[in-house]
């Protein structure tokens, strides 16, 4: 866990509004990540945006030591980030977070990611070569898919979903989930997308309650380290009800435990 | 090289730098990122007689050169934080201060009771909180809730742990309350605790926080509390705290300036993690540069004809 | 298109958007930038009894997403005011706003008067200022005085021109500040004015400012006024003029959100000087947008389940 | 009297610290600009620096439609400024203030400028090419000595000096002012420069209280339009000492009416 300069190689448009970010960490020093921590990444020339911004670690290139993470500009802050140039110094601290963690005997698994809830999905692949991946991929439009090549390289099975059906199944990623759990009864599922998704999730594996289901989840954040309880996520352990820290105790939790 | 250690309330401070209440924890995500033990001190996320969970997420607003937070007093209780989290503080060698909040005086008083018999070093209490017994209005906001707190609170402390007062900035006159805090039998007041503030989401038409209203801290409030230090400095004779935006040395020298003997650092924290250490060897710079020998001159010194 | 005219105290506004006091002198400077007969209404600089000089410079100092103002109510007295300013301020079509300034009750009442018999629109009464017969406490800070000098003042006023006090955020409750000017007979409040604060320059240890001391505006303050605004809506009946930080014509949306039926925009002014007019053309688009009929539909609007 | 976007020209270094600044307005637009008055530039990226920055104008080239104004860094806003490369866009006022005005019968016009009080006096020699001009210029060491020869090549006369003697004359300007006024007896002084210099010219002018001497005065500033009555200067009127404001009434005051 460290905060530092970064300098910006890369920052490339993937489609309209979302972008690919590839930094170098000024320190030359590799921390070691695991797959589904985060970075937070401060704005520059921040009137506004004091706080830095939290970001799933795409991908890590432990060679070349760059880092990467995926973002859609949704406000202030991921707008001024789409204007950074290559070259750019950049501060943010890494890794944080607990991270996505398939056991040994987990050998099927199947990842859902919805929009931009994709990005944290992807770098389990790395961290765990020895699985079998499914990937349920579910965007709004035609327009709003993204690296659909590089999940698909990767699993052994893509399912594409748009909730217009312009490209791939039509609906709901969690529908096209609905249909194909069952032929493709994995052990253990990762997930990440936008609330309504998450319930949505909820109900249809309430039919396979055997199948352990992680899910990571978003929350607005100050320090991004556990120190300052700003980013509470409310989990049920044991019938009582207490407040975590997404920034430290998760952002992965039990889709179980996590009340939505 | 300058000296940078003060003396205050007959406690050793490396150097006048504490992180502040709320932003710090309990000082063990910190450890993780550099060496806590340089820090002057630590006070404590505020502690309540029983565990809370606080407020509901969305807890936090940016706002233009600030953030509100309504974190709302989340912690483990007194009894798991002497239990679990005192020893760990106490392990790095720097001053260890207790926040406390409570809603009735009871609470208060029990809490600074157990503190005081604890290796704590000091308390620093927190009279921002609603007090249930007068309806919700807490009980910062009134001179005379302050000097009846602070006496009872003093009187149920035993040993001879110094009781700081932190004050609210929402009142009419920070002064009358200094005074009042003073009167009280303080040792010390601290200040500011955040302003009142609100953030509103025009897409939403939503308040930006499930709790409506918030705690206004960072650099946006650097000037409202550097003029109440200056004022308060003026209007008591028992030593000061000062907070509020700092975010730089240059900030903290011109808290001292104005009358603080020691300086909290808040929302910084969460901006940069390392803001504390890098504040106190800019201080070290600062006095170097400007030929002080002793950081504690500082104190008070400004210039006004 | 959207009907942006607000109905205020009987008094007819193109739009919610007034030039707030001090920051647009008596209209001719800025008239000579953009035509402000396009405005909704401006507030004059705060008028004296007597012409005064003001403060010393340096009166200006700059913080984090603010300024620090110690003009010191500089202004040609109400005489003069009334003869050489008024007619050129009425030439635009649009509402005359005169803010007042006194150090004693009778200072306030006698311009009131002479005000009420103008063909000024509407006056706006700021308490800010130091009491002399309070021992330079504002007017502003204590609910009774608030109270009695609005009585006064409508008192002394013929006609039937409406009386706006313009609030001071330096005390502990806004809303017993606005229910006391609801209760001394204002037809309406304006908040929040200037919140005391102070800058320092590290290099030369002294104030920036010569009067030590200034008024705070700008975004820095914005959270804070929207929550003052948003007390008082729920505390009084009569309607409200909400400023602080007003750069955008989503901040204008958002006081009104909170409960502001007009919006005065202040510092603004200063940093691009035609900030009125975008405001009032971004609450157009605004309002197209959202399919907002009549701009008044905002006010108090906020959604807190 | 506008405000508008500027495009940068150039920004290039004349000296340590030292800069000079060409901006073209967007509109295209010209205003007529008259000789010492000044504009107002906003900082980039200004989360403490809030208000526009007054310059002199320096020059104005009316065929190509740009205006330059020299600046040298001494706080956040000039050190943002001297950061702005070209290309980029300002935001601007301009033009502004009463600016110096020679009349018809004053042909001798000695020019007195202290370091960076050099900068508003170089506009007079393009407004007025009738006049003789008698340049006085005085800077702290060899190494901020800058824009002699722009000056030299329009003055009858330069007298350069320095407060160490590395260059030119050695003392205050104002003493070799001194020492050479009886010879070239002006029928009018343009001065601008520090408050302590300006009171020594008060000093050495007692003498020749005939001699018209017009100066311009730095204050703080916030509108830069006459409208907020922040910069305030104490002048004396018949007696009486009343609050000019420097954006409007100045920044150009009669030496013998300002109080310093
Ligand atoms: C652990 C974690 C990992 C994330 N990973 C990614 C990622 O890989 N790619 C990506 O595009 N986004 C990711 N996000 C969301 C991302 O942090 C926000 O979109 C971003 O902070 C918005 O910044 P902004 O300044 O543009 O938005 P703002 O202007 O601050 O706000 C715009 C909108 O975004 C929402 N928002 C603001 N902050 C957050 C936040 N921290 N979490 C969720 N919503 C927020 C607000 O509610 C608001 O509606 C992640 C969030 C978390 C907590
Ligand atoms: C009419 C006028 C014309 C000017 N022309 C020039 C010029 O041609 N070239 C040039 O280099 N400078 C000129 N100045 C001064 C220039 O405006 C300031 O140096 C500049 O605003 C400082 O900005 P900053 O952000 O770097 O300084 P800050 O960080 O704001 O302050 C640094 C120091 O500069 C001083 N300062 C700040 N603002 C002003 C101001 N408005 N006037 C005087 N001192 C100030 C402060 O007292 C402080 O000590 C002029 C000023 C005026 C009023
Ligand atoms: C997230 C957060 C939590 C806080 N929690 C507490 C608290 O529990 N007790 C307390 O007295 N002050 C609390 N504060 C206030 C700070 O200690 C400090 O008084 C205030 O933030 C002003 O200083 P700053 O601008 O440096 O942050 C909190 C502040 C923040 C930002
Ligand atoms: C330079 C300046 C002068 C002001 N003078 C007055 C005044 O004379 N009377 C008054 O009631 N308010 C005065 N104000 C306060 C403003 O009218 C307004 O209440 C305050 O600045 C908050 O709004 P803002 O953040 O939009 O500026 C002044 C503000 C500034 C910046
Ligand atoms: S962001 Fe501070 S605890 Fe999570
Ligand atoms: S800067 Fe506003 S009046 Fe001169």
């Amino acid at each position: 866990m460290v905060e530092e300069s970064f300098t910006v190689m890369d920052n490339i448009k993937l489609c309209e509004g979302v972008y690919k970010m590839t930094l170098m960490p000024s320190s030359g020093y590799a921390q070691s990540i695991k797959c589904g921590q985060f970075m937070a990444v401060e704005v520059p020339c921040r009137q506004d945006s004091l706080l830095k911004r939290p970001f799933a670690i795409y991908n890590y290139d432990e060679e070349k030591r760059q880092i990467s993470f995926c973002y859609k500009v949704v406000g202030k802050g991921t707008e001024h980030l789409s204007r950074v140039e290559k070259g750019q110094a950049l501060r943010g601290a890494y890794p944080l977070g607990n991270g996505f963690k398939i056991d040994e005997g987990q050998k099927r698994v199947i990842l859902v990611g919805g929009g931009v809830g994709i990005f944290p999905l992807y770098s389990v692949f790395k961290a765990y070569p020895d699985k079998v991946f499914y990937s349920v991929m579910g965007f709004k439009e035609r327009c709003d898919v993204i690296l659909t090549k590089e999940f698909e390289e990767r699993s052994s099975e893509l399912i594409l979903c748009t909730e217009d059906g312009s490209m791939g199944e039509a609906g709901f990623v969690t529908e096209a989930l609905r249909r194909n759990i069952e032929r493709i009864m994995p052990d253990l599922m990762l997930c990440c997308g936008p609330r309504p998704m998450l319930k949505a999730l909820k109900d249809v594996m309430r039919n396979y309650p055997h199948i352990p289901v992680q899910v990571s989840i978003e929350e607005r954040m100050a320090c991004g380290i556990g120190a300052c309880l700003v980013c509470a996520c409310a989990v049920r352990k044991n019938g009582k009800v207490v407040n975590k820290r997404v920034c430290r105790d998760g952002p992965v939790f039990s889709l179980y435990e996590v009340e939505l | 090289m300058a000296n940078l250690e003060v003396t205050f309330c007959g406690k050793k401070f490396k150097n006048p730098v504490i992180a502040a209440s709320g932003t710090f924890g309990f000082g063990r995500e910190y450890a993780e990122v550099y060496d806590i033990s340089a820090l002057g001190g630590i006070a404590t996320k505020g502690i309540t007689l029983k565990r809370r969970e606080g407020n509901s997420p969305p807890r936090i607003a940016e706002t233009y050169g600030g953030i509100l937070n309504s974190v709302g007093l989340q912690n483990p209780g007194v009894r798991e934080f002497l239990e679990k989290e005192l020893g760990f503080l106490k392990s790095h060698g720097t001053v260890v201060i207790v926040n406390i909040a409570g809603s009735t005086e009871g609470e208060y008083c029990e809490m600074a009771r157990l503190i005081s018999r604890s290796e704590a070093d000091m308390i620093e209490l927190n009279i921002s909180c609603p007090n249930v017994k007068e309806g919700g209005l807490t009980f910062g906001s009134r001179p005379e809730s302050i000097e009846s707190i602070t006496r009872l609170v003093k009187a149920s402390m035993e040993g001879d742990m110094p009781l700081i007062v932190k004050l609210s900035p929402n009142v009419a006159s920070i002064s009358e309350v200094a005074v009042a805090a003073e009167e009280g039998g303080a040792d010390a007041v601290s200040l500011i605790n955040t302003i009142t503030g609100m953030a509103v989401d025009v897409r939403t038409r939503r308040p930006v926080l499930a709790n409506i209203t918030g705690g206004l801290s960072g650099p946006c409030i650097k000037p409202i509390a550097l003029r109440m230090v200056y004022e308060a400095y003026r209007a008591v004779k028992i030593p000061i705290i000062g907070m509020g935006g700092i975010m730089t040395a240059e900030d903290a020298v011109e808290f001292m300036l104005c009358g603080a003997s020691l300086v909290q650092v808040g929302t910084a924290n969460l901006i940069r993690l390392d803001a504390c250490k890098r504040i106190i060897e800019g201080l070290e710079k600062y006095c170097l540069e400007n030929g002080i020998k002793d950081i504690s001159e500082l104190t008070g010194s400004l210039i006004t004809e």
